[in-house]
Parts: structure tokens; C-alpha cells; sequence
């Protein structure tokens, strides 16, 4: 054939006649975190009517506190359920990372610092080692990683018991290296008469980045793709093994980071924490419209998801409801938000994916 | 859709050039054998058809040269060395392009996404280079419109689109990498014939720009259009290996089609008006 | 038998409450949710809210970072006064501090004897769990013990920890149990097991009333001549006093904790008093056995002890 | 086979008799219009065949006839009463049996649970009557050997089995209970020259026990060696609709190809020893 | 054509050439159970050694009773997942049928046997709702199930408090028809010198009733195809809705006998239990085989799975080792067990399935 032959431009007008092009709003509707947002500000106002303290800016940095302690590894978490993965080992990670630089260091006298990077080196390797049997054994991540939580969580409080003879660190806070720490993970600042702990701040640029990767770089298109079909993924040449256990390994860093600030905010921590708030960070990440079987969800959704969480937590404290009945509260605002964001995304568009 | 052949085809391909070639390979799932002793010579410039039963092993063949399922028998020369891919990285990574039968796309991913996926134009190196988003939806529009494929929305999930227009995703994404050798597994089985011969034409653009390529068919009209080697597979054994001049399309219809059934069928099914 | 509810229940105590003074004040626990221990604590800090004419607002997480925030939550609100434990004393100290400067009174309850001073609390109210856990040792070497099994049913509870250690303290032969007190089957599993591989046990002390009676199944089940012990009260727990199946029921007065603390608030916003003049306000631990149960079985029942 | 169809088949079908009807039927997905102004009637003991291009409508039509998508506009008659069925029950419980494109099997169940799933053999009506097993293993294995395909072991999850085996599976399973209408969404698609061959002699045979049959191909061949009546879809729309003695093979492969792209294909195409 | 043509013959016997029959050790291997069991049997050995004090009938019986209590709702558990959904609310819904059970009949001063009846009811209507919600809204089952576990918990303790003034129900030994449920649902039998608690029968019938349906009746069909394919199965005129709603209410009668059990048996029931269960389920499911994705498991699988989790449980205490590590031997174990299973599958057969 020739090699001036032009495409064959016959068909492509005559096809374009049942082209739809979608409104900017359908196109909004379409993503997944508008349901959740539109969730978020329901929940809000719905608040601000029954819970006079909540009116306060004091208030709702609180809010933002609570949920920036969720959100910061439901970030990661977010990022692995779009990969396809779940990490329930990531809760007490937290609390394995805050113990061991503080027992560590205390039981050594070495700088926290140089404490903290080695509690990083151990939380990684967790992550790689969760990562690398789920992918070699091809057993489901969810099994692993069970596992994985149990061995932390006994040897969390099995490990402090040996060291400190109980259940709870030492307190580090006359220690070398602790008031740069401090500063790093747990500053607070003051600014128009609020209190605004870095935290949220660090909580804003973890999603800001996590949207950056996922949307707009080459790791973000893997990340989806491992999620939506692992072979496909596999046979278009995008390194399968690589991207998830680099996603399980954000997961235990974002679990370090969350780790260190709990040290440093508290000085202490109790070797049976962090329990429990696995669920929660994937709570967040569900309910800011990840898909749990992978493929489908994005970072500002995710942190939204950590928002609506914080935000009924401490609502219903705030509006002053019977503890009694708390969970209830909060099981009808879970249903809620996922009932109004399903609803927002049928209204966009009956388009069926499959 | 020439010129992106000849932009991406390796400029050092000489006609003839032996580019993959398989010795004697074998492979076997558990206790199911799916090939057994095969030889095929994949190239530069020449298109090698495959054709065979359902279940005959074809697909098979290339998953093992594309780096999806390693041999087990046997030995696979690409360049004249020999390599088992553990990967189809590996496979990519000397230029070999594939389509295949059963995992072509990413359902819930965009259309442009998919084009691109594994193969993304960014702005650098380094991990977190941004995207050159818009050009790559541009480029796959361009791609997708030169088969005559127009998407509603370049940004659409995969999975919304016809499964015609899927494989059409997964062909000009070949296409458009595949820079030595082109692998296609039954890429004509969901087109309409327009489709069909927009995909044929590519075939033979492939061959011309200097590629070696691999066409797996059922239908021995597609194969004859565009083939310079014929290679039927019966039962995971090649029961016909020739080459176009050696073999004539009435013959390969016939051994395709298990002797003269085709003929006794057309005579079942005589109809009024036909 | 018939059974049914004993009609006309007053489980309200005194009606009549000492106007309405309008506070708010917020007590703030570790509470893990259904718990009968924390119910009496709220039963006592209702009734003072009553008698007070005060609001209550009640909220409790068993996580200390999270506990930390609820005292933040009830800064924010602009509570009249803050009632909190401290479990953990380091974690909750700059929190407690915060609501201080803030102007808010605070006063500390149930946990953290040796640090209500340090974070700006009024006074305390508590039993200490370690003394209280030395005297159940000792009780159980009195009736002669030679092995004593100490059940724990949440692990890593700094509480807990200390209720055992001070059995250990004064009863070195003492042995921990983990068991998961969200499940009474798996409760009485769990020291079945444990009774059959070490014989030697023939104390058991438990740390909540319901894991002595599940350890009385499995006593039972396993024909071992076991005694047991417990912390906390609760009607069934009073019942197997009475039965001779419990030995004793170590009670620090929950209610009578919850009560204090509520009422510090309001007499320290009306009046400026502080009680216990300096040092803490000790509740207990008080022994409730076969001597006085029949004194205490009625406010059992009716929820306030 | 034959047998089988003579045992199934409704025998209250007379020839010509309507049994689905359609009346200007269309369905939009969301903004995405795919189907507009449709007619169509399946008769009994007639083929009526569609065909179209990738994204033409095709599978849509056949996925309003079976129940798995209720159409937005117009009337679908079944045996002259208006329906619209909002499962794929209601469609089978009149006798409307279909083999889907992309919905064929699951794959990690048996081969022979796959050919009975929605329709397995029991002891008894009861909710837990127990199953026949030895009696459906035996017929899948007899109905897949009339095709020609020879499962290794009837046992096997049906993932195992390769592209064009479980359209086989799935097309088995659809004559074996398609009672009065019969509709096949690219049967032959995935399947080499014998298997086609067998599936069209399963169609006539449908045809000539009285079922009414739909028949979607992209192979304007393949229709005309079993259609009555035939169907193009071009972007939703009929833009042909003629009876088998209204057109000939050529007039419709002219059409399905958009001119006389096609020749000029084969023109362009041309190689030595064609 | 003619109606005597026979079946083209030509082909077959052509294929059967590469045809192979799978050994009957090997057919064996493939079943999901087989694993399982290899791994149930290593751990039973390796208790036999380091835990002497399981080296006795009476130590099986306990371990088999521990086994019962998570084993029974586990049933249902794994045919729900085999059918491809999630219940978090199963532990919750054991304690509320209790709950319902021993208030309405206290406070109403009925007879126990109408307060079971109506429990049941009730139970039934909570796996139903679980159901439909999920099938109607289209909103994964891990989420809608987790929104009935917060509004169960939340109300198990709320209305316990509300009617009892405490978190825990009023004993009931002392009522009418205490003595007959007593008997069926927590009898012990005592033959050959051991105690044989009626849970363990109950559990052994529900798991043969489970693999009689799940193998061998046109319910277990569709639930293996609902879970392996939802959509393939409508489309061949599987109902779906029913199958999966269905499902669900198996899971709440399941919960709602085991209820039964903890109430007559303990006659006391506190209202914060059964919190954690619904992962004691999950994870007897997945160690017995059970895909977490649906559509492969059997009842064997989840008995054994069962049974493993009861074992390492109890025999941790029977070893005597240091409670402060139970969790983390409990992980190992559990490690264990899935790598064992799947290492028993792997020497069966390198097939694939996806
Ligand atoms: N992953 C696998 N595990 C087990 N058996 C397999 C697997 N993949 C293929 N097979 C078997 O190997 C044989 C060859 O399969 P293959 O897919 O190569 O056939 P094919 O020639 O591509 O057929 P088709 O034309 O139908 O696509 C078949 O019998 C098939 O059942
Ligand atoms: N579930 C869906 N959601 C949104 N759009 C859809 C959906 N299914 C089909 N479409 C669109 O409707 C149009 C018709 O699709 P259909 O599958 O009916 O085509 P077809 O004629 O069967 O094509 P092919 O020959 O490729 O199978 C296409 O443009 C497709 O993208
Ligand atoms: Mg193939
Ligand atoms: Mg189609």
C-alpha cells in the first residue's frame, strides 16, 4: 500500500451523529467524589441546626483535627483500595511505629530522632513484607495482612511488657531530638484565635499529593490499572509486583508519620492501641467513593470520606446525644452518606460500567 | 496511520531478519499439554498467519512469546538469543506488541488511559512526572479515528464501549507501540467487515514498515489476504507448515475446515435464492 | 416460677433535684461501650446532675489520643466544668491543662491518683487499682491460695494492668490470662483450657464482674475446686456472693465516684469548695462478701452499687 | 442434535406464526442513544438475521428480546401481548433462550453446572430436592461431543477452557432449552471453520423445528447461508430491512462493508499467488 | 437437513488424544477444603507435642465447643461469601437476639419460647433488610452491613439501657420455657466420661445441611454462580435478589440460634458483646478455603476453618505460653494455616482459574 494512503475519513463523521457530548455538570456528577461531598454538606448542616456547639471554628478545627488523624492514612489506604488491596495491619502499625522509637530510644538514650528514621526503616519493611507474601503467594491480601495484625498487635503488647514491664511507653518528652519532633509532627499553630494542629496541614498536602500521583502521573494510570484487572495490567507491561507493594509500603509510611505524631502529641502510648481503627480508614475511603474491589476512587473523595467520619464522631458529642445510642448515630450516617452519594452519582448518569 | 508505523517502527529492522524464533517449544497447564514441539520463524517483513480449532493452542503460542505464560519445553531465540520471558515487560521491551484474545482492557478505565496504559507519555523521567494528558488523549483520538472508531467521549470508561470497539482500543494501541513485532490474537473475530478490513490493511501496513508479524485467525480468507507463512495447529502440534507459494487458499480452507465438511455443509444447508 | 420484672422499679433514686442551676458540665471516661462498671458512674453523675439542677453531657473512648480530643470537644462546647479520668496520665495531662487555662474546672476521676495535681485538677476521686489489687491478693492468701490466675479482658488496658500487678505485688505466685470479654463463651473456653493445663490454680481473679461469672461456669464444667474473685458488682456477681459461688467483689463505688465528681463541679461554680482538702477522695476499694452482701444486695438491684 | 431440538421445541409452533414483535422500539443508555425506531419480528421457523457494524446497536436489540435491559420507547409484543420484561426469568419462562456476547459463563463453575445454571435437572420440585448430577453430566458431555468439542474432563472449571470452547458451552446450552425462540449474539465469532460450521447446521436446524431464530454475525456470509430475513443497523438505526427474496449475498456484503471499500481492499491487499 | 443425521463423530475421538483424567489423589487436592484440612491436622500435631494438656478427650470437646460458637454462624457466613457479599453485622445480630429475647419476655412476663419465636422474626427481618438494601441500592454489602453493625450495636446497648436501667439483660432462668430452650439449644450431653455440649451436634448437622445444599441442590447452584458471576447469572434466568436475600437471612437464623445459645446458656447477657465475631467468621471462611471474591468455598472448608481458629485459640493457653504474645501466635498460626492451604493446592495442580 502506499504510503501517502490518508486514514479513511468516510466514517467518522457519519458516526459522530449520536455523540453526546456531556454537560460540564454531568461531567462533575460523573466523579467520584461529588456523591460524597454533597454527603459531607448535608451532614454539616444537618449539624450546624442540631448541635449549637458545633457553630464555632474552635469546634470545626476539631473536627478537622479528628479527622486528620484518620485521613492521613486513609490517604494510603485510599490509594490501595484503588490498587486493589486492603491492609488491615494498618492500625496498629501506628502504634508500633510510636512505640518503637519511643522504647528504643528511651531504653538506649539514643537521639529520637535517629529513632524515629529507624522506626521508619521498621514500619517500611512491614509494609514491603505485606506487599511482597501477598503478591508471591497470591493469597488475598486481606488473609496477609490479618495476619500481619495480629503479629504486631501481640507483639506490640508482648514487646512492651518485656521492656517497660507494662503497657504503655516511657514518656520521651525530656529527650534529645524531642522538641524538633514535636515541632515536625505535632506543632500547633494559632492563628486568628483558633487553634490549627499541623496535622491538618500535613493531612491537605498527603491528599494534594495523592491526587497529583493518581490523576496525573505515569504511577497513578498503574495504580487504577493493577486495581481494575491485574492481568491486563500485567500483560500491557505495567510492573504488577512493584506497584503494589510500593502502595503497601505508602500505606505503613503514612502509618509511621500518623505514628509519630500520636508519640509526640502524647508523649506516650498505650501498647493496645490503634485497634480497630483499621476499619476506619477504609471506612473513609468507601465512603468517599472508592470502589472495595479496586479500580475506581480518587484522593479528595477519600479525604472526604475521613471528614464525614470525623465530623459524626464528634457531632454527636457535640450535639449532645445519648453515648448510649452513639453507635447508632453513627451507623445512620454511615448508610446516610453512602445513600446520598449513590443517589448524586444516578442522577448524573444511568451509564452502567462493567 | 502509515507514518505511525514508519515513527515508531525500529529503523534498524532489515527484510528477513529473523527476529523470534521458536525451537522445538512445548507447554503443558498442570496436566493439560497445550503445545508440543512447534517451530515457527517470525520475520522482519513478513506475516506469519496461525490458524487452528478452538482450543488448539494458538493462543497459547503467543502468550508464551509475548511473556505471559513461560515454556516449559524447548527454547525461544529472540535476536538469536536465547530468553524466557518471566514478563511481558520483557517481552515489550524488545519491541514486541500484543493483543490479545481475553485480556485486552481495563474496563474502568478511561479510553485514552487504556491506550497509553503501561506505555504513558510524561514530562520527564523521574516517578512523579506529570502526565502529558492532553496529548495523549489527542493522539489516541487521531489513532482511534484512523480505524474509523469514534468514541463519544475519549474520557469514557472502556467498558462502556461496544466489544468491537474494545478490541479496536487494543489494536491501534499495538499498532501504535508494537516497534519490530506485532502479535495478534484473533484481532478480526468481533469486527464488522469494515472494521475487519481496516485492521487487515493495518496487517499488511505492519509488514510493509518492516515488522514481523504474527496474525491468529479462524477465517483463512482474512489469513490468505495478508500471510506469507501459514502454520496450522491441531491439538497443540503443527499438522501444516508452508509457506504462501508452497500452499493455496483453497487448501487451507480445507485443512482448516477438516476436509471437505464445509463443502458437504454448504450443500446441507441449500437454500432457495442462494 | 412466672418471673417477669419486679413491677414498680425506682431506678431513679430521690426524685427532686436542687433547682435548676443552668451549668453544663462534661465528664469525659475510657469507657469501652457496655460495660456495667461505667453504667454505675453514669448513674451516679445523673442523679448528681439532678440534684444539681445541672446538664450532663457524657462521652468516653477507650483510646487515649481519642479521649484527648473529646476533652478538646468539650473545651469547644464551653462546658461549666470537665469531669475526666486519666488513664493515661501523659497523654490526657496537656488537654486537662488546656481546659484549665481556658477557665473551665476540671476534676479527675476513677484513674490517675498520682497526676490529677500535676494537670490542674480540683481533687480526685478514685479507689486505687493497685491497692485495690495488693488487697485482693492478699484476701485470696488469707483463704489460702497457692496459685492465682488473674484474668485480663482487654488487652493493653493500663487499668487492668495495674489491678493484676498489684495482685502479683502481693501474691508473687500469680499468673495473667488474656481473654476476650466480648464473648462469654470464649471467656469460659479460655480458662477452661487454662484450668486443665495448669493445675495448680486454685484462685481466680477476675477484672469484671462478668468474667467471674463465666469463670464460675468453667469451674464448674472443668469439676475444678477453684475459688474466685472480682472486681466490680453487678446483680449476678452479688447473687453468687450470696451463693457462696464468689468469694468477694472488690467495690470501689463507682457510683458513688461518679456521683462526687459532678457535684465537685457544681459546689466548686456555686461555692468555691473543694473537697478532700489537698489530697485525693478515696471510694474504696470496698470488700463486698458473704458478711455484708445481704446489706448491699438491694441498691445492687436497684443499679446503684 | 436434532433430536434434542425435536424434544425441546415447543410443539405448538406453526410456521410463519409472530412470536416477538417489535414496534419502534429504542433505548438510550443514560445520554447514549443506542437503539431508535426499531421493527422487527421473529417468526416461527424463520432466521432472521442482524448485522451492523461495531457499536451499531446489535447486542442492545438482542438484550431488550431477552430481558437484560427494558427498552425506553416503543412496544415489544411476545406472541402479540405487549411485555416488558424486567428479567431474563420472564424471557426464559416463554421459551426465550439466549447466548449472550459477553455474558457467557462463569468461570470458575463446572462445565456441566455452566449448561444447566437457571434450568439444573432436580428429583423433585421441592426448594431442596436434590440434584441430578450423574443425568447432567452426562447430557453436557453428549451435547458438547455433538458440536465437536471434547472436553478433557467435564469437571473442569469452564475458566480452563479456551475462548471458542465455552461459546460452545454457552451456545449448547442455549439450543438445548431455547424452546420457541432461539437468539445467538455472534455465535460464530470466537469459533474456527468447523465449529462454525456446526453451529450454523444447529441454526437451521432450530429454524426447521419451528423455533423462531435471531442471528447476529458480522459474516454476511455465514447469514446468508441460514437467513430469511435480514437486518442492518447502522448508529441505532434499520437502514436495511428485507426478506430473503428481496436480497442477494452480494447487495448485502455491499452494504455491510459501506460501498465498495471492500474491493477496493482486496485490490489494495493484492499479493502474489492470490 | 435430515432428521436420522447423527452427531459429526469424526472430531471426538481426534481430541481425546490430549485429553487427561486426573488422578484421584489429584481431583482430591483441588477441593477448596483439602488445604484446610492438611493445615488443621499439621497445627493438631503440633499442639500434640508443645501442649500437653490438649492431649485429652476433654480438651477436644472444649476445643470443638470453642470451635461450635464461631463455627455455626460461619456457616452462613461462608455461603454468603460464596455468594460473592460481606456480613458485618452477623456478630451483633447473635447478641441482639438474645438481647430481644430476654427483655420483651422479662419485662412482658411471657413466656421465653414466644420471645424466641419473635426474636427469630426479628432476626430474619435484619438479614432481610441486609439484603434487600444491598440488591436494591446496588451499594457494596461490606458497607450496608457495617451500617447495620453500628445501628445494632448502638442499639443493643441503647435499649438495653432504656428498659433494664444497665447494659445487660435480666437472667431468665427463672421464667417459663427456660428449662426447654435450655435444653435445645444449650445441653450437655455427658457420654464416656466427657461433656459433649449440644453446639457441637448442631453445628456438625448445620454444616452437613450447608454442603448437602451448596453441592447438591439447584439453590447451591445458584448460589456458586450468583457469587461467580451475578450478571452472567441473571442472564440465564438465575434469581439473583432471591438468592442473595436469601443468603442473608440464612446468616441472621444462624445468628439468632447462636443467640439463643449464649442466652440459655449464660441466662445473662451483656449488651456490648459479639463486637469483633463478625471477623472470627470471616476469617474461619477464607482459612477454609472460601474465596473472598465469592464463588468458590464449601462447608467443609469453613467447618475446618472453624475448627483451626477454635484450636490455636484454646491450645495457646493449653501450651502455657506467655498471654502477652497470644495475639501475635494467633497471626502465625493463622499464616500458617493459608500458606499450608495453599501450598496443598499448589501440588494438586498448576491450573489457573480467572
Ligand atoms: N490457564 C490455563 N489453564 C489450564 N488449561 C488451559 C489454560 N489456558 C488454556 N488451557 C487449555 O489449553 C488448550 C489450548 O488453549 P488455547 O487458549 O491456547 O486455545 P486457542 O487455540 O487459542 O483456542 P481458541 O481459538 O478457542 O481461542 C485448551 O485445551 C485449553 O483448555
Ligand atoms: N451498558 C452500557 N452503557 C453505556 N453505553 C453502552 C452500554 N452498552 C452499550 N453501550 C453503547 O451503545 C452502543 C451500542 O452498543 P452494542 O453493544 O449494542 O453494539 P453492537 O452492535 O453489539 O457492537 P459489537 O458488534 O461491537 O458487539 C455503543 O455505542 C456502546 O458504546
Ligand atoms: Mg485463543
Ligand atoms: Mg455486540
Amino acid at each position: 500500500m502506499s504510503h501517502t494512503t490518508k486514514a479513511p475519513p468516510s466514517s467518522a463523521p457519519a458516526e459522530s451523529s449520536n455523540r453526546v457530548t456531556l454537560g460540564l455538570s454531568n461531567r462533575l456528577l460523573a466523579r467520584p467524589e461529588v456523591g460524597a461531598l454533597v454527603a459531607a454538606i448535608v451532614i454539616f448542616i444537618f449539624f450546624l441546626i442540631v448541635a449549637p456547639a458545633f457553630r464555632s471554628a474552635d469546634s470545626f478545627f476539631t473536627v478537622l483535627y479528628q479527622a486528620s488523624t484518620i485521613g492521613i492514612v486513609a490517604v494510603g489506604v485510599g490509594m490501595l483500595m484503588i490498587g486493589g488491596e486492603f491492609d488491615l495491619s494498618a492500625g496498629v502499625t501506628v502504634t508500633a511505629a510510636g512505640l518503637f522509637n519511643a522504647m528504643f530510644c528511651y531504653e538506649l538514650g539514643i537521639n529520637l530522632i535517629v529513632g524515629a528514621v529507624l522506626s521508619l526503616v521498621f514500619c517500611l519493611l512491614v509494609g514491603f513484607i505485606n506487599g511482597y507474601l501477598v503478591m508471591r503467594t497470591g493469597i488475598p491480601s486481606f488473609l496477609i495482612t490479618l495476619g500481619t495484625f495480629f503479629v504486631l498487635q501481640g507483639a506490640n503488647l508482648g514487646v512492651t511488657k518485656l521492656i517497660t514491664g507494662s503497657v504503655s511507653s516511657p514518656n520521651i518528652n525530656q529527650m534529645d531530638g524531642y522538641s524538633f519532633l514535636n515541632a515536625v509532627f505535632a506543632h500547633e499553630f494559632h492563628v486568628f484565635g483558633v487553634t490549627l494542629p499541623i496535622t491538618v496541614i500535613w493531612w491537605l498536602l498527603f491528599v494534594a499529593m495523592s491526587g497529583y500521583i493518581l490523576q496525573r502521573t505515569r504511577i497513578g494510570n498503574w495504580i487504577y490499572a493493577v486495581g481494575g484487572n491485574a492481568d491486563s495490567a500485567r500483560a500491557v507491561g505495567v510492573p504488577v509486583l512493584k506497584v503494589k507493594v510500593g502502595l503497601f509500603m505508602t500505606v505503613s509510611f503514612l502509618a509511621w508519620f500518623t505514628g509519630m505524631h500520636y508519640l509526640y502529641n502524647f508523649n506516650v502510648l498505650q501498647a493496645g492501641n490503634g485497634v480497630g481503627n483499621e476499619f476506619l480508614y477504609i471506612i473513609a475511603a468507601v465512603v468517599g467513593g472508592t470502589l472495595l474491589t479496586g479500580g475506581y476512587g480518587n484522593a479528595f473523595g477519600v479525604a472526604i470520606g475521613a471528614f464525614i467520619f470525623g465530623m459524626t464522631n464528634l457531632c454527636i458529642v457535640y450535639a449532645g446525644w445519648d453515648p448510649n445510642w452513639f453507635k447508632a448515630f453513627l451507623g445512620v450516617m454511615l448508610l446516610l452518606a453512602v445513600i446520598v452519594n449513590l443517589y448524586v452519582k444516578k442522577l448524573s448518569t444511568t451509564r452502567k460500567v462493567g | 496511520m502509515t507514518d505511525t508505523l514508519h515513527e515508531h517502527a525500529d529503523p534498524e529492522l532489515h527484510e528477513g531478519e529473523k527476529l523470534v524464533e521458536m525451537v522445538n517449544v512445548g507447554k503443558t497447564y498442570g496436566a493439560i499439554r497445550a503445545l508440543k514441539g512447534i517451530n515457527l520463524t517470525v520475520k522482519a517483513g513478513e506475516v506469519t498467519c496461525v490458524l487452528g480449532d478452538n482450543g488448539a493452542g494458538k493462543s497459547t503460542l503467543i502468550k508464551i512469546i509475548s511473556g505471559l505464560h513461560p515454556h516449559n519445553e524447548g527454547e525461544l531465540l529472540v535476536d538469536g538469543k536465547p530468553v524466557s520471558f518471566s514478563s511481558p515487560r520483557e517481552s515489550l521491551a524488545h519491541g514486541i506488541a500484543t493483543v490479545y484474545q481475553d485480556l485486552a482492557v481495563v474496563s474502568l478505565m478511561e479510553v485514552w488511559r487504556n491506550f497509553f496504559l503501561g506505555s504513558e507519555m510524561t514530562n520527564g523521567t523521574y516517578p512523579f512526572a506529570g502526565l502529558k494528558i492532553r496529548d495523549m488523549k489527542r493522539i489516541a483520538d487521531e489513532e482511534l479515528r484512523k480505524m474509523g472508531i469514534v468514541v463519544k467521549d475519549i474520557d469514557q470508561p472502556i467498558g462502556t464501549l461496544s466489544g468491537g470497539q474494545r478490541q479496536c482500543v487494543a489494536i491501534a494501541r499495538a499498532v501504535y507501540f508494537g516497534a519490530r513485532v506485532l502479535i495478534l490474537d484473533e484481532p478480526t473475530a468481533a469486527l464488522g467487515v469494515k472494521q475487519s478490513g481496516v485492521v487487515l490493511k493495518y496487517t499488511a501496513a505492519a509488514r510493509d514498515a518492516g515488522l514481523g508479524v504474527v496474525f491468529i485467525t479462524h477465517n483463512p480468507h482474512h489469513a490468505y489476504l495478508v500471510g506469507d507463512h501459514f502454520i496450522i495447529l491441531k491439538l497443540g502440534e503443527a499438522v501444516l507448515d508452508k509457506k504462501r507459494s508452497e500452499v493455496g487458499l483453497d487448501e487451507l480452507t480445507r485443512q482448516m475446515a477438516g476436509g471437505d465438511e464445509l463443502t458437504e455443509l454448504s450443500h446441507e444447508l441449500k437454500r432457495p435464492g442462494s | 416460677s412466672g418471673g417477669g420484672a419486679p413491677k414498680n422499679t425506682d431506678t431513679g433514686g430521690s426524685g427532686g433535684g436542687g433547682g435548676n442551676s443552668g451549668y453544663t458540665f462534661a465528664m469525659i471516661t475510657h469507657e469501652t461501650p457496655g460495660d456495667t462498671f461505667w453504667d454505675r458512674i453514669k448513674a451516679g453523675a445523673n442523679q448528681a446532675a439532678k440534684d444539681t439542677g445541672s446538664t450532663l453531657k457524657y462521652s468516653a473512648d477507650p483510646d487515649a489520643t481519642k479521649q484527648a480530643v473529646l476533652i478538646q470537644n468539650a473545651i469547644d462546647s464551653h462546658v461549666d466544668g470537665i469531669a475526666t479520668t486519666l488513664v493515661t496520665p501523659d497523654a490526657l495531662i496537656p488537654s486537662v491543662k488546656k481546659a484549665v487555662a481556658a477557665g473551665i474546672p476540671v476534676d479527675s476521676f476513677n484513674s490517675g491518683s498520682d497526676f490529677w495535681k500535676q494537670a490542674g485538677a480540683l481533687t480526685h476521686f478514685s479507689s486505687d487499682e493497685f491497692l485495690a489489687g495488693q488487697q485482693a491478693g492478699e484476701k485470696a492468701k488469707a483463704a489460702g491460695a497457692t496459685k492465682i490466675l488473674c484474668t485480663i479482658q482487654q488487652a493493653g488496658s493500663v487499668a487492668l494492668e495495674d489491678r493484676c500487678k498489684g495482685v502479683k505485688d502481693s501474691f508473687p505466685n500469680t499468673e495473667n490470662i488474656q481473654v476476650n470479654g466480648a464473648d462469654d463463651s470464649a471467656v469460659t473456653s479460655s480458662i477452661q483450657a487454662k484450668l486443665s493445663q495448669d493445675k495448680d490454680v486454685d484462685w481466680v481473679i477476675t477484672l469484671g464482674a462478668a468474667q467471674a461469672l463465666d469463670t464460675i461456669k468453667a469451674i464448674k464444667a472443668t469439676n475444678s475446686k477453684a475459688k474466685v474473685g472480682t472486681f466490680d458488682l453487678n446483680i449476678d456477681a452479688a447473687q453468687a456472693v450470696k451463693a457462696g459461688d464468689l468469694q468477694f467483689c472488690i467495690d470501689q463505688q463507682p457510683y458513688l465516684q461518679g456521683y462526687l465528681a459532678i457535684s465537685q463541679l457544681y459546689l466548686f461554680k456555686k461555692n468555691g469548695n473543694i473537697m478532700g482538702g489537698g489530697g485525693p477522695v478515696l471510694t474504696g476499694p470496698s470488700f463486698v462478701d458473704k458478711t455484708n452482701i445481704d446489706k448491699i444486695l438491694p441498691f445492687v438491684e436497684n443499679n446503684t452499687r
